[in-house]
């Protein structure tokens, strides 16, 4: 199965022309055929996570191409001394997997594997290296590579670009996360916008986002990267303005749309450079392989992590391309679901971890204690997690949740904690999708999210929801021992603490996460206050509400219990009691060990369990939730200190406005440009589109009319007249200098080719 | 003879051809300043010609002449219909676009 | 024009060619002026006169280099077709006969620099490339059967072309500018 | 000297040999040509079906012999002495010609029929103006190229004083003329010398001459820039560009795309067979002259884009700065290299196809839309979105893939140019190649603004009702949109084809 993985995103390929072609006429409106294909995508995908699963255990490699040709240097791999797996070393689980994978290459060549490998060139060695001797109990251990398999995409002129799956620990994840999700949204969609008038439309384009997203996770190339990454924007684009008709959810589309596209162009920027870097191949195998070994430039590396960064920042929200994500949330519920918060938007994260010797090597983060990826990670998870907290929409604090979440996920990657961003990535896509879903739980009668003006007392009308939601609450604050989100943020605020160079971690992280982790548990706290207790206001109290169907119900519960769950498949050691076999099974299984990930970086570490960081976190949620509780519970504390104390209307006013970036858009740029076009259209006219002309094309514009104005209108014309007519005056000159003639336009032509004429024969002889 | 007699006299009435064609008023003086333009190539081909002998300046001299009458026509065609829309043929005053 | 007549004077040594060249700088000298004068007269009508001064010249001058065929349409397509368009091109234009307002472009500098310095850059090339080469001793007129066989052998397609060329024109020449 | 006489006319004339096959195509042209005078004078009232519908077949009945001549074993037919050649250099921008036209007959078709033209001369001009491309694509003598350019430039100066009733359109015509005479003038003179110093008309003949003392003299020199300022011309290279955005404006449309994609590709087919059939040996010079103009191509085509208000001539300085990127690898040309060689035309090919498609689709959209507004004016575009959201994402296509961006065919080509241009490896090659870069940024930012004016922006009127898009126009749309995502998905056929023109001509 590991070689045919490509079978998985055609499935949902061939279901969107397929819904297309006869959903309408179909009893159902083609929702059938899009959960049944989603439902195989899902089981086949769970055949993979299995296939690698024993992989790694048995280290027989199946099938495929192994990925592991050293590019540059052939031999004198050393065998590296277990440094920095301390950890583990003791421990006796998988020590030699990290520490001394060493190329041990037992290279039995089965040469020829597939039938697609068409043997071009250097490549396609299928060596297939296995076993390195471990240190301890004579266990055999496996730098497991990735299994490749790719094709000729076209092959000309000396390119030859190619395409195919990349199957490994990684993608594996990321093909159950996604596949579990996009069912459970299918099967709760079915229910949540039934009746709507395009029906048919909606399910085909979750079909078409859910191949594309497998596409992208399954690539093998950085060109296929860029093509899935731009076909995922597109079907966000295409689901977010799914109800057009009213002009705000359009314009949001848009927003994303061309707020996605500044990203886009750091992303082919930095992908053209690698492209060059690596002697001209995208493939990712090569490329990731060559950063580790040094065979491109620092320079070089660093120019392109930065320009993947702006894409990062798109695409997943980082704080000053982040705003697109709470206007996202315009589209249908389950979508924001699906590809707002558990898939598409990680797509930037996956990029830095399917890249990361890029990354690692580009921002030097085993050595240093401050980089740009965790400095922007950092920020992101602060800032996001404040601006949550004046929102009275309940998916817009989900949102901005989510782009604080997302935030921690870019600085554990950026503190070189790379199985915790992972980790993270998994669990969140879990819990923030029941949260989302059970938003549109809330919602589905009511059609309203805000919380303030029309919910209220939920608890009481929809008991299921409000135990899922409660419990996806207790994950994404973190609730210490029983839920997933404490398991994979506790790992990142120890990895910001131990990794990097000097052992003194990354203290800036440290303490952004910490303030974020406190602030998290208070909105939420919050948003719980606002939805579920007191008395019910607005829609809520007018309408009769009760619990919803099972097609609603049943999917919370999936992910709820998932919630929970989700967090013991990594326990570290010396937390709590645990079998030692499952211990760490998912950084075991998930973390790539072949010599295309850092592992053998003797920078890179792990983090360790850290009993204080347990309890300190723990303190973050007692101090944030705790001090929410008093507020709106009890009603304690400066209640109306906004009206009283000008600091702190002045921070509450800070944050409504989202730290008066839409002013700062809207009214200090636009300079005034007031009207009936909607906010995000400001945004985007005055922001994205003249960002960019402000950022390339003001100064080129400047220039431009520089040039026009003076050189192509007036200097040339000026100095072919003026050149010999001191009799009237340079000036008179000047004045008369006219355009649209076309002899002017011929003197141009003459002169032109007798001055190249003139030039070229100096130049060339 | 020298060969370069004729290639001077040639760059000569091509250079006073360029100086009609960009100074000139009138449409049709600019494409009289033609006619001189290319009947500098014909001197020149038709000296290559003789200079190499080989026939095919002369047969290119030729081509440049047919070419050259069909040219006139269709700029006469042309300047008779901007003499129609402008009434003038100064083809400084056939200005509206630019930039 | 100086140039010209230095260019002439170099090869006065060579006495065999006295005549030729005589008559060079006498078709010269006056293609020269009447080419200096079609830029600058005022009178357009003028203008086209003194251009077939220029057209019989340059037919001289192919006479002098044995191109007779070459010649011979010259006088036919230029002097014979060619000034009569530009004639009718007058006429119907209506453009005035006299007025120094006519005569040239507030720009007219411009031209006059860009042809100087197309000017020296073609001189400089050509002393520098043909500077010492003449013209054969034994320059025969060519015939114009050679000039029929060239023309209807290699290049048949170009002649053909050519004809498709001039249909094209007259076609497109009566559709713009008729009145209609 | 009866010798001398008798020797002369001892050269008996032998009858050419003709390869009918290998000039089928042209001759086809010929006939629809003929047909098409005959049907205009005896159809007693204009049809308008007619004619487009004979011109269109008539190219479409072209592309046969262009397609068997391809599948035929010989690589390569020579006719005339090699003044003529056919090989798949020459057919497949023959193809890329036919099909230009074949698309600029269905952009007229309604333009023309609606617009009280002269409609059975405007599509005879259209033929001979492709057939002179065509010929072009074969033309390897200076004769021949500058009869087959004549044959293309005197229609399409014609066509584009179409709308002769209208001050602008007239003076579109006459700025397109007049330069057009000026810098055939200057080419003549060029090759004129060319000529001299080599004694040859025959492209392979000169490249050998101008290995030998001739071509070190700097009057050679001269003689290659001048022929070569003639086509830079003919691309709308600058400074030789100030035509361009005039008579874009002013020409018909449906002729504008014309301009725009097929005079200017034909422009580039002469600028590769002279340069690399003829003037390899002084690469030295072509590599300076074209590392200019292309990089004075795409700033000041770009640069002034950025200002333009109308989208006709915003695609105009658009076209300019695009034939900039075109000639931007003929700035590392080096004799000595096969492989950058192969490189170049291959990328060059490749870019002009993919150039002719997305530009011909740009061109088909903006007829249709104005066909309702009525001008050119971008404020017209707002909010086309809300009305024609179909036009308005076809739109986006043709301008991402002109930008540059995956998947669409426009991102491969262009970096085809770039890698053609690194490859080369030399100080100046990385130099262009950043200019590119820098240029790609900045062209990215005129085709997006016009994106966010469809889009985003209000429709100016108010005025949402959907509008009706000729037949003729939704094919050219179609026909070329498919062409440029599919290519874009799937470019391995494009580039095979591209790669056997190179074999053809640089290898």
């Amino acid at each position: 199965m590991l070689t045919h993985a490509w079978i998985i995103p055609l499935i949902p390929a061939i279901s969107f022309v397929l819904i297309l072609a006869i959903g309408k006429k179909l009893p159902r409106g083609g929702s059938e055929i899009g959960i049944a294909s989603v439902a195989i995508c899902f089981v086949l995908a769970l055949t993979v996570a299995f296939g690698w699963v024993s992989r790694v255990n048995d280290g027989t490699p199946p099938e495929g191409r192994q990925s592991s040709q050293s590019y540059l240097i052939t031999e004198g791999h050393e065998t590296r001394p277990v440094t920095e797996a301390d950890a583990e070393a003791e421990n006796g689980t998988d020590a030699a997997a990290h520490g001394t994978e060493a190329e041990a290459t037992s290279t039995d060549h089965e040469a020829e594997a597939t039938e697609s490998t068409e043997a071009t060139a250097t490549e396609d060695e299928h060596g297939t290296e296995t076993s390195a001797e471990g240190e301890e109990g004579g266990e055999e251990h496996h730098a497991t590579s990735a299994v490749v398999r790719d094709m000729t995409w076209f092959d000309s002129g000396g390119f030859d670009i190619r395409v195919g799956t990349m199957v490994d620990g990684l993608s594996s994840l990321m093909l159950v996360v996604v596949t579990l999700i996009s069912l459970l949204v299918h099967v709760f969609s079915t229910d949540y916008v039934a009746g709507d008038r395009r029906y048919t439309h909606y399910f085909a384009f979750l079909s078409l986002f859910t191949a594309s997203m497998l596409f992208f996770v399954l690539s093998s190339s950085t060109i296929q990267m860029i093509v899935g990454w731009e076909l995922v924007g597109l079907c966000s684009f295409a689901l977010i303005g799914h109800w057009w008709e009213e002009k705000p959810n359009s314009d949001a589309a848009l927003k994303a749309f061309l707020t996605n596209r500044v990203g886009d162009v750091g992303l082919l920027c930095g992908m053209i450079i690698l492209f060059f870097a690596a002697n001209g191949s995208f493939d990712i195998v090569r490329i990731t392989e060559m950063a580790n070994e040094g065979a491109i430039r620092h320079s070089l590396l660093l120019i392109a992590s930065l320009s993947l960064m702006t894409a990062v920042m798109s695409k997943s929200g980082q704080f000053v391309l982040h705003t697109w994500l709470p206007d996202a949330m315009a589209g249908p519920t389950p979508v924001s679901a699906l590809i707002h918060a558990a898939t598409m938007v990680v797509a930037g994260i996956y990029m830095v971890a399917r890249l990361y010797p890029v990354f690692f090597e580009g921002l030097s983060i085993g050595t240093g204690n401050i980089n740009a990826l965790a400095i922007m990670g950092s920020v992101t998870l602060l800032f996001g997690a404040l601006l949550a907290f004046v929102q009275s929409d309940i998916k817009k604090v989900l949102a901005y949740s989510t782009i604080s979440q997302l935030g921690y996920m870019v600085m554990a990657l950026g503190v070189g904690a790379w199985t915790a961003a992972i980790f993270h990535l998994f669990t969140h896509a879990i819990f923030k999708a029941c949260l989302f879903l059970g938003s549109g739980s809330l919602a589905h009668h009511i059609h309203s999210f805000d919380m303030k003006k029309d919910m209220g007392g939920m608890r009481k009308v929809m008991p299921k929801t409000y135990a899922t939601f409660l419990i996806g609450t207790a994950a994404l604050m973190g609730v210490p021992l029983v839920t997933a989100g404490f398991w994979s943020k506790d790992e990142i605020l120890a990895g910001a603490h131990m990794l990097g160079g000097g052992g003194d971690g990354y203290p800036f992280a440290i303490v952004m996460g910490l303030l974020g982790a406190i602030c998290t548990c208070a909105y939420m706290t919050r948003a719980i206050w606002y939805v579920f207790f007191g008395e019910p206001r607005g829609k809520s109290a007018e309408m009769e509400l009760h619990e919803n169907g099972p097609r609603i119900v049943v999917p919370l519960m999936i992910l709820a219990f998932g919630s929970i769950v989700a967090g013991f498949v990594n326990i570290p050691d010396g937390s709590i009691p645990w079998p030692a076999k499952w211990q760490l099974w998912f950084e075991h299984m998930v973390e790539p060990t072949g010599t295309y990930f850092v592992a053998t970086n003797p920078d890179f570490g792990h983090p360790s369990f850290l009993p204080w960081v347990a309890v300190v976190s723990f303190g973050a949620i007692v101090v944030g939730a705790g001090a929410a509780y008093l507020w709106y519970w009890k009603g304690l504390g400066p209640h109306g200190i906004t009206e009283r104390n000008r600091f702190a209307r002045a921070g509450y006013v800070v944050l409504e406005k989202k730290y008066g970036l839409d002013i700062l858009y809207t009214d200090w740029i636009a300079g005034g440009v007031k009207g009936p076009i909607a906010r995000a259209a400001y945004w985007i006219n005055q922001n994205v589109i003249d960002g960019l002309v402000n950022l390339v094309g003001r100064t080129a514009a400047k220039t431009g009319q520089w040039v026009y104005r003076y050189v192509d209108q007036g200097a040339i014309d000026g100095a072919v007249n003026g050149s010999g007519a001191t009799a009237s005056g340079a000036g008179e000159v000047l004045r008369k200098t006219q355009t649209g003639k076309v002899q002017t336009y011929g003197s141009y032509l003459f002169v032109g080719a007798a001055l190249l004429a003139a030039v070229i024969v100096v130049i060339a002889s | 003879m020298l060969l370069n007699q004729f290639l001077v006299l040639a760059a000569v009435l091509f250079c006073i051809g360029v100086y009609g064609v960009i100074a000139r008023k009138n449409g049709v003086l600019v494409l009289m300043s033609v006619e001189l333009i290319l009947n500098a190539v014909n001197i020149n081909l038709v000296a290559f010609s003789a200079m190499t002998d080989s026939i095919s300046g002369q047969v290119f001299a030729l081509f440049v002449i047919a070419v050259a009458a069909a040219e006139v026509g269709v700029g006469l065609a042309i300047v008779l219909a901007i003499f129609r829309t402008h009434k003038t043929v100064d083809l400084d005053q056939v200005d509206l676009m630019k930039g | 024009m100086i140039a010209v007549l230095a260019a002439a004077a170099q090869n006065a040594d060579a006495p065999v060619y006295v005549a030729q060249n005589v008559a060079f700088g006498i078709i010269a000298a006056l293609m020269v002026f009447s080419a200096i004068r079609v830029v600058t007269t005022a009178n357009v009508v003028h203008a086209a006169a003194y251009l077939v001064m220029v057209l019989a010249g340059a037919a001289a001058q192919f006479i002098l280099l044995g191109a007779e065929f070459v010649a011979i349409t010259q006088v036919m397509v230029y002097i014979g077709a060619v000034v009569v368009l530009f004639l009718f091109g007058i006429m119907l234009t209506k453009a005035p006969m006299r007025g120094e307002e006519f005569a040239r472009r507030d720009q007219w500098l411009a031209g006059l620099f860009t042809s100087v310095v197309l000017f020296g850059v073609l001189i400089y090339g050509l002393l520098d490339g043909f500077g010492r080469s003449k013209i054969p001793q034994d320059l025969q007129p060519t015939l114009t059967g050679e000039v029929s066989d060239s023309i209807f052998g290699t290049y048949l397609l170009a002649f053909e072309a050519i004809s498709l060329l001039l249909l094209a024109a007259a076609v497109g020449a009566i559709v713009v500018s008729k009145r209609d | 000297m009866p010798a001398s006489l008798l020797a002369v006319t001892t050269e008996t004339y032998s009858t050419p040999v003709l390869d009918w096959h290998a000039l089928a195509p042209l001759v086809i042209l010929m006939v629809t040509l003929g047909l098409a005078i005959i049907v205009d004078s005896i159809s007693a009232r204009r049809t308008s079906t007619v004619l487009p519908n004979l011109a269109g077949l008539g190219m479409l009945a072209a592309l046969i012999p262009v397609l068997t001549l391809a599948i035929s074993d010989d690589r390569s037919r020579e006719l005339f002495g090699g003044s003529f050649v056919v090989d798949r250099f020459s057919l497949l921008m023959s193809a890329l010609f036919l099909v230009a036209g074949y698309v600029t007959v269905l952009l007229s078709t309604n333009y023309i029929a609606e617009g009280d033209y002269h409609e059975g001369e405007y599509y005879f001009l259209l033929v001979a103006s492709v057939a002179g491309m065509v010929f072009m694509a074969s033309a390897r003598d200076l004769i021949s190229i500058f009869v087959a350019l004549e044959l293309l430039s005197i229609p399409a100066y014609l066509l584009a004083s179409w709308r002769k009733r209208t001050q602008t359109g007239i003076e579109g015509g006459m700025k397109y003329y007049l330069m057009g005479v000026f810098a055939s003038a200057i080419m003549l003179y060029g090759m004129s010398l060319i000529f001299g110093g080599t004694g040859h008309t025959r492209l392979v003949d000169v490249g050998e001459a101008l290995h030998g003392s001739f071509g070190s003299e700097p009057i050679a020199v001269i003689g290659i820039v001048l022929t070569l300022v003639g086509f830079a011309f003919k691309v709308s290279a600058v400074p030789f560009h100030n035509w361009a955005p005039d008579t874009y404006e002013g020409a018909p449309t449906p002729i504008t795309a014309f301009l725009s994609v097929a005079s200017k590709a034909a422009g580039f087919v002469a600028l590769i067979q002279l340069i690399f059939v003829g003037f390899l040996g002084r690469d030295d010079v072509v590599r300076p002259m074209m590392f200019i103009l292309a990089a004075l191509t795409m700033f000041v085509g770009n640069v002034i884009a950025l200002r333009q208000t109308n989208v006709v001539r915003l695609f105009a300085y658009s076209s300019v700065a695009q034939a900039g990127f075109i000639l931007a690898p003929l700035a590392v040309v080096a004799a000595d290299d096969p492989a950058v060689l192969s490189g170049i035309v291959e990328s060059m090919t490749l870019y002009l196809v993919a150039y002719a498609l997305m530009n011909l689709g740009a061109f088909a959209v903006i007829i249709a839309v104005s066909r309702r507004t009525g001008t050119g004016e971008m404020d017209s575009w707002g909010g086309l979105f809300s009305w024609a959201p179909a036009l308005a994402v076809t739109m986006a296509i043709f301008l991402f893939s002109l930008g540059g961006i995956p998947p669409m065919l426009g991102w491969n080509a262009k970096f085809r140019l770039f890698d053609a241009v690194v490859s080369a490896g030399t100080a100046s090659a990385y130099t262009m190649a950043v200019i590119m870069a820098i240029n790609t940024v900045i062209s990215m930012a005129y085709y997006l603004t016009l994106v966010r004016r469809m889009f985003v922006d209000d429709a100016p009127d108010g005025d949402h009702t959907p509008i009706k898009v000729p037949v003729p126009l939704v094919a050219a749309m179609a026909i070329t949109a498919t062409v440029v995502v599919v290519a874009g998905v799937i470019p391995g056929p494009l580039s095979d084809l591209a790669q056997s023109a190179t074999l053809a001509i640089a290898g």
